[in-house]
């Protein structure tokens, strides 16, 4: 795969398709892979990388991107064509400007879910068919993909690749997904465990805001929180407002927009499950309104932007869904 | 205002205020002709504070509770349950048990279900 | 359930200017009491409120909030409160979700005729807040970890 | 630095009574940014008005915050008033300390410790506001009146002779309403048609008044001086223009077996159909549920004898998009269905009539050519029982209406009059609770009933009505008398309570009016404003903004013509200037705002920035129609970037409310 990959970002600029490509590269270890604007075929050749390690959504960089001089090239995994839709459906990629190449995905790792196989000092990871080749300082070992699949992998929602101009890979289908399982183990707590779990998760948080920087739905010209005019300006965490509710704010800022691509977690560095919070916003939305797929397609009306003359009322959630 | 007049508006939960005397439940009444003080009077009776008037009576007996009342008045009053409330009051008026649970060994009947025996007990006992 | 006697709850209602803040209005001319906890923020339709407002309130020390629109379908804005609606819904059982007691907000449709409406949903509402006791677990979802 | 006057209003004792407003105005005095601060008997007087100029003009003050009434009651008032002394009337904010507190406390200290939280928000809030400039929107000068009752006719009588074109919405087939039901009118007895039918005319003939009769409203679009109406024009399968009226189709129609509405389905009329002889427009109408040839195909004896050509089989549904500066509603009343009173046996007994269907009875263009006759059996009745209040004045929904009808007291005792007058030989009972006769020559009227016709007037209402071997044996209380009535009746009248039109609450919804929960529309002032709906462009006429008889109707109706040629004379409106405002700066391009817009005033445009290092940026951005734009504020929360504010309701000036109230 990742040859096809590279090749295919080489000869689009090669042709002069494309002025510039996007794609991953490696960072200082080779689970550490990041982003990159690659502008000869050389670069490509020399740095660019696809391997199991690919998780970064690239998406929300086209907003930046495709405002630039010439076409950009952008290798898309299924879950980031979902953003991709969105972030159209929004205005906010120019789409003539982009070249958008999906690449079929098989679910990503994470360094930390070998880490918890015991797997240490981990100095390169090879892909044979459904296994692993671990290379370690102390040995090599295959292992199955599965196990080590980054957690939002276990629970893709779909291998479709929407809105490409060509694949790499087949073309995928939507997945039965358990993505509520987590979400509703909490809704069986009580309040108080619920209270207990958020807080024992929030107050790790450092706010850092590798979240919002990372999330395609949270890409706003300028974010509220930076922003002295919106009254909850705040950079540091200085004040407790943000502190406090930083995260709901998000969360409600994105919801409906949100396609659950899971990146917020992903980046978190104190492993705060921040995706459950938007997943709860999508479980209601679903559950109240109808099911919805933000980015799904270009014509479906957003939850939050539309209603229904019987739609239930916040009392539902005030006197209980099962009627407390 | 008597005691006996909160304590009946009490028992029934009826507010006779609401009454706009349109005297629906006297025209509806079947037992208009046994009835010394009729339903609309009940009402204006409690309203007024005349209930020991009312307790005396003997027309509160002659209301045979078949609602007709309750179910044709406009304002939801209820002279009904206000008339059983007065009935009542009389009862626990009375003071002294009408019944004692050692009386109930010797009411024990084949032909007689336990269950109206304690109901008995429940409402000819003090402070029931 | 142990209730504090002395906890005075604070209160913000936000009232959509066309229906519940003219609500508010009459049961104050039909001298309709409610707490004087309740303090009423007037904004031009239930859809103004932005969810960062209620959680401000919480953040500085409000024990309870609740929005007050016209009746679906009756907005003055014809569609404001369906939007509001959706908001508020989606955010209380957000809320609920992070362990936050569920009757802490309330959405309440209150007309311009329905003064008595709305002292009584103030009343309720205060009783249910003082019950509840003072508002904690918004600020603690901060805290340090004990 | 802000200089912020505040000004503690007593309104008499109204506020003074429960706040100490003194400490008021001393509390609020120690605010940042006060320089300034007073009391005074009543602020909204010419003295108290003057007292805050003078202060704005000797402090320099910047803003305004006054501790009075509610903002709904005179914010418009003391907008003036700062305007006047040279001050932006949007720098001003009324803390409202009666309605939302000294009406609603007793305590004299709570009401006073929060009367100083709502005039430190007050406070917050004016210090962050920024003077608002008021821009212009045309007015459409035209008018629609929906319902061509009395009401919608007197209304739009007089908005045409103003000079102002107007149209009538009305759902039957012609205009006239209730009234053209009715045979006699109290208090004076003259013949309802007599009065009508002139006016119906007029209305047809006045080259002003456009009628759009057997139509209803299907959209509206828009607000106070431009609104968009779409109206549907049901098919009438008969040509309008050329259809003469003669009527000969109605006579010649073979379905002979339509209940006649007109008569309350007290006689048949035939599936083509002129409603009566008055009606406007006098054109016939096709009832599609009964006609043969709409429904099998089969028939066209309308067709063949129409001498005009007009009959239309395949006429459509027309629909009719127009542009209004202001629209009356008129949409009248309804008795209510009877069937939760069965204890009158009306669903039982063809002799137990409503009101309505007694004027038919009486009427000579009725069923019976105006003889009263028993509808069982079509003998003469020889005793006639009342009955008043019959759904009204009940204790929640369930059991009837809570109101007073109004209007049943005086029908009653019309009806129990004419009765008498006509058939000296009947005896009449007329059962009531209150003889409800406020209205100028009103009670004589009533007196007039009983003390020269001898109609027997019962206070006490029936309990039960039992058809029994031909006769009604009415069951009776005698409440005076002090004894149980048992009468034999032939027939038995019942006044049933009114309620709003059955097509107002939609029509409500599309007009955004407000409504009460007993669907009668909400007037913006109940003393001040009484023919205004609290949505601004939006008119109330007659019987659908309450009980009304016929005078107070066109009296109503003609309150809101006069509020109608008020709006329509200006040639421009000022607009609400608390508009939504987009930061160009931090607008994503989203169109989340688009989507929520009711009015539409939300727009795109590409537009380009200054990028980092010289470039040129093209971004797209959103751009508000401050004169279409009502201020909702659904936008500023759709948004997420935050770029949408609200002027005079801004995210900051909210906040610093809520911060205000919660310190």
């Amino acid at each position: 795969m990742q040859s096809r990959v590279i090749e295919k970002a080489a000869s689009l600029l090669e042709s002069g398709a494309c002025t510039r490509v996007l794609g991953w590269k490696a960072g200082a270890f080779f689970y550490d892979v990041t982003p990159a604007v690659f502008t000869c075929a050389q670069e490509v050749r020399e740095q660019m990388v696809f391997n199991p390690f690919c998780g970064a959504n690239l998406s929300k960089y086209l907003i930046a991107e495709s405002r630039k001089e010439g076409r950009i090239a952008v290798f898309l995994k299924p879950c980031d064509t979902f953003s991709f839709v969105q972030l159209q459906k929004e205005h906010r990629i120019a789409r003539d400007k982009v070249w958008a190449v999906g690449v079929q995905c098989r679910g990503m790792c994470d360094i930390d879910s070998l880490k918890e196989l015991g797997l240490k000092g981990v100095t390169a990871v090879e892909e044979a068919e459904d296994d692993l080749r671990v290379t370690t300082l102390y040995q090599e070992k295959t292992i199955s993909r599965k196990e080590a699949l980054s957690p939002r992998c276990h629970t893709c929602k779909s291998r479709k690749l929407l809105d490409c101009d060509e694949l790499i890979g087949d073309q995928g289908q939507d997945l039965p997904s358990s993505r509520f399982a987590q979400v509703e183990a909490l809704e069986a707590m009580t309040p108080e465990e619920r209270f207990a779990f958020w807080r024992g998760e929030l107050s790790k948080c450092i706010r850092c805001n590798a979240c919002r920087n990372v999330c395609p739905a949270c890409s706003c010209e300028k974010c509220v929180f930076d922003n002295p005019n919106s009254g909850v300006q705040n950079k540091a965490a200085a004040s407790s407002f943000e502190e406090n509710l930083f995260h709901i704010i998000r969360a409600f800022h994105v919801a409906g927009r949100c396609t659950d691509c899971g990146e917020c977690t992903r980046v978190c560095p104190q492993h705060i499950p921040l995706h459950l919070l938007n997943r709860k916003f999508i479980k209601d939305m679903n559950e109240f309104y109808g099911p919805y797929q933000a980015g799904g397609d270009f014509d479906a009306k957003p939850p939050m932007l539309a209603f229904t003359l019987d739609d239930p009322e916040a009392s539902i959630i005030t006197n209980g869904r099962d009627g407390q | 205002m008597t005691d006996w007049t909160n304590r009946v508006q009490e028992i029934s939960g009826v507010n006779p205020r609401k009454c706009m005397k349109c005297g629906k439940c006297t025209a509806t009444c079947p037992a208009y002709d046994q009835m010394e003080y009729h339903p609309h009077q009940f009402v204006d009776m409690v309203c007024t504070g005349r209930v020991e008037e009312l307790m005396a009576s003997k027309g509160i007996y002659t209301c045979l509770g078949c609602f007709a009342c309750v179910e044709r008045c406009p304002r939801s009053v209820e002279p009904a349950n206000l008339i059983e409330a007065v009935r009542l009051a009389v009862i626990r008026q009375q003071g002294g048990n009408h019944m004692k649970p050692d009386q109930i060994p010797g009411l024990l009947n084949e032909e007689l279900p336990q269950q109206a025996i304690t109901s008995a007990l429940r409402k000819y006992s003090k402070g029931g | 359930m142990q209730v504090n006697e002395t906890f005075t709850p604070t209160i913000v209602a936000f009232c959509c200017n066309w229906c519940s803040y003219a609500g508010a209005d009459l049961s104050g001319t039909n001298r309709l009491q409610y707490p004087a906890n309740v303090k009423i923020i007037r904004i031009p339709c239930s859809c103004r409120l932005n969810p960062m407002f209620i959680l401000r309130a919480f953040q500085r020390g409000a024990d309870g909030v609740i929005l007050c629109g016209c009746h679906p379908g009756d907005c003055h804005y014809t569609t404001g409160n369906y939007y509001a609606r959706r908001r508020m819904t989606l955010l209380f059982s957000l809320l609920d979700f992070m362990g936050i007691e569920r009757e802490r907000t309330r959405v309440e449709w209150v007309s311009a005729a329905e003064g008595a409406k709305f002292a009584a949903t103030m009343n309720d509402f205060t009783q249910t807040i003082t019950r509840l006791g003072p508002n904690r677990r918004l600020e603690d979802l901060r805290c340090k970890v004990e | 630095m802000q200089r912020i006057g505040v000004f503690v209003c007593w309104c008499g004792s109204n506020i003074a009574a429960t706040v100490d407003v003194e400490t008021v105005a001393q509390t609020l005095a120690k605010e940042p940014g006060v320089v300034f601060s007073t009391d005074y008997q009543y602020m909204c007087s010419q003295a108290g008005q003057e007292l805050i100029q003078e202060a704005i003009r000797e402090h320099r003050l910047t803003g305004v915050v006054i501790c009075s009434c509610s903002p709904r009651m005179h914010e418009a008032t003391f907008r003036k008033t700062v305007e006047k002394a040279g001050l932006n009337p949007y720098l001003l904010e009324i803390a409202n300390i009666r309605e939302q507190c000294s009406w609603i406390h007793k305590d004299k200290l709570t009401a006073t410790q929060k009367a100083v939280i709502l005039g430190r928000a007050a406070i917050a809030k004016v210090q962050l506001n920024a003077p608002l400039t008021a821009g212009k929107s045309p007015v459409t000068k035209r008018a629609l009146v929906i319902g061509g009752g009395i009401a919608g006719i007197q209304t739009a009588l007089d908005i045409a002779e103003a000079g102002f074109p107007v149209d009538i919405v009305e759902k039957k087939p012609t205009i006239g309403g209730k009234m053209t039901q009715i045979d006699k009118t109290f208090p004076t007895l003259d013949c309802a048609a007599c009065i009508l039918t002139p006016k119906m005319v007029d209305a047809s003939q006045n080259e002003n008044i456009d009628i759009i009769s057997y139509a209803q409203v299907e959209k509206v679009q828009g607000f106070v001086g431009n609104f968009s109406v779409t109206i549907r024009k049901k098919a009438r399968y008969v040509d309008e223009h050329k259809c003469t009226g003669c009527g000969l189709c109605t006579e010649k129609c073979p379905q002979k077996k339509v209940p006649n509405e007109f008569n309350l389905g007290l006689d048949n009329r035939r599936a083509i159909y002129i409603p009566f002889a008055q009606a406007v427009p006098k054109v016939a109408t096709i009832d599609p549920n009964y006609c043969a040839m709409l429904k099998s195909g089969k028939c066209g004896v309308c067709a063949k004898v129409c001498t005009a050509g007009a009959i239309d089989y395949k006429q459509q549904d027309q629909l009719i998009t127009r542009e209004y500066g202001a629209i009356v509603v008129a949409t009248g009343f309804e008795p209510i269905q009877l069937d939760k009173f069965d204890e009158f046996a009306y669903s039982q007994s063809p002799d137990v009539v409503t009101s309505l269907e007694f004027e038919r009875l009486m009427n000579a263009a009725g069923p019976t050519g105006g003889t009263l006759l028993r509808p069982s059996d079509g003998k003469h009745p020889h005793t006639l029982v009342f009955v008043q209040c019959v759904g009204s004045r009940c204790d929640g929904a369930e059991k009837g209406k809570s109101y007073c009808s109004k209007i049943c007291c005086m029908y009653t005792a019309k009806h129990a009059m004419l009765t008498r007058e006509k058939y000296p030989d009947t005896e009449v009972y007329v059962f009531y609770i209150d003889v409800r006769t406020p209205g100028k020559n009103f009670d004589e009227f009533y007196r007039r009933a009983v003390e020269e016709y001898g109609v027997h007037y019962i206070k006490g209402m029936v309990g039960k009505v039992t058809p029994q071997d031909g006769k009604l044996k009415v069951q009776a209380s005698d409440l005076l008398g002090g004894r149980q009535l048992r009468i034999d009746a032939d027939m038995v009248i019942l006044a049933a309570a009114i309620e709003p039109d059955k097509t107002a609450r939609p029509l409500a919804t599309m007009l955004t009016a407000s409504m009460d929960t007993n669907d009668f529309f909400t007037e913006a002032h109940p003393k001040l404003r009484p023919v205004e709906s609290p949505t601004a462009g939006i008119f109330l006429s007659g019987a659908c903004q309450g009980p009304k008889d016929i005078p107070e109707t066109v009296a109503q109706a003609s309150a809101a013509a006069a509020k109608v040629i008020g709006l329509l004379v200006k040639d421009s409106l000022t607009c609400n200037p608390c508009t939504a405002k987009p930061d160009e700066l931090m607008c994503n391009g989203c169109s989340s705002c688009e989507k929520v817009c009711p009015y539409g005033a939300i727009t795109y445009v590409d537009k380009s920035f200054r990028g980092p290092n010289r470039t040129t940026l093209i971004r797209r951005v959103a751009q508000v129609n401050p004169a279409v734009c009502q201020g909702c504020g659904a936008c500023t929360v759709a948004c997420p970037s935050g770029a949408m504010d609200l002027l005079g309701f801004s995210n900051q000036q909210i906040l610093a409310e809520v911060d205000a109230i919660c310190r």
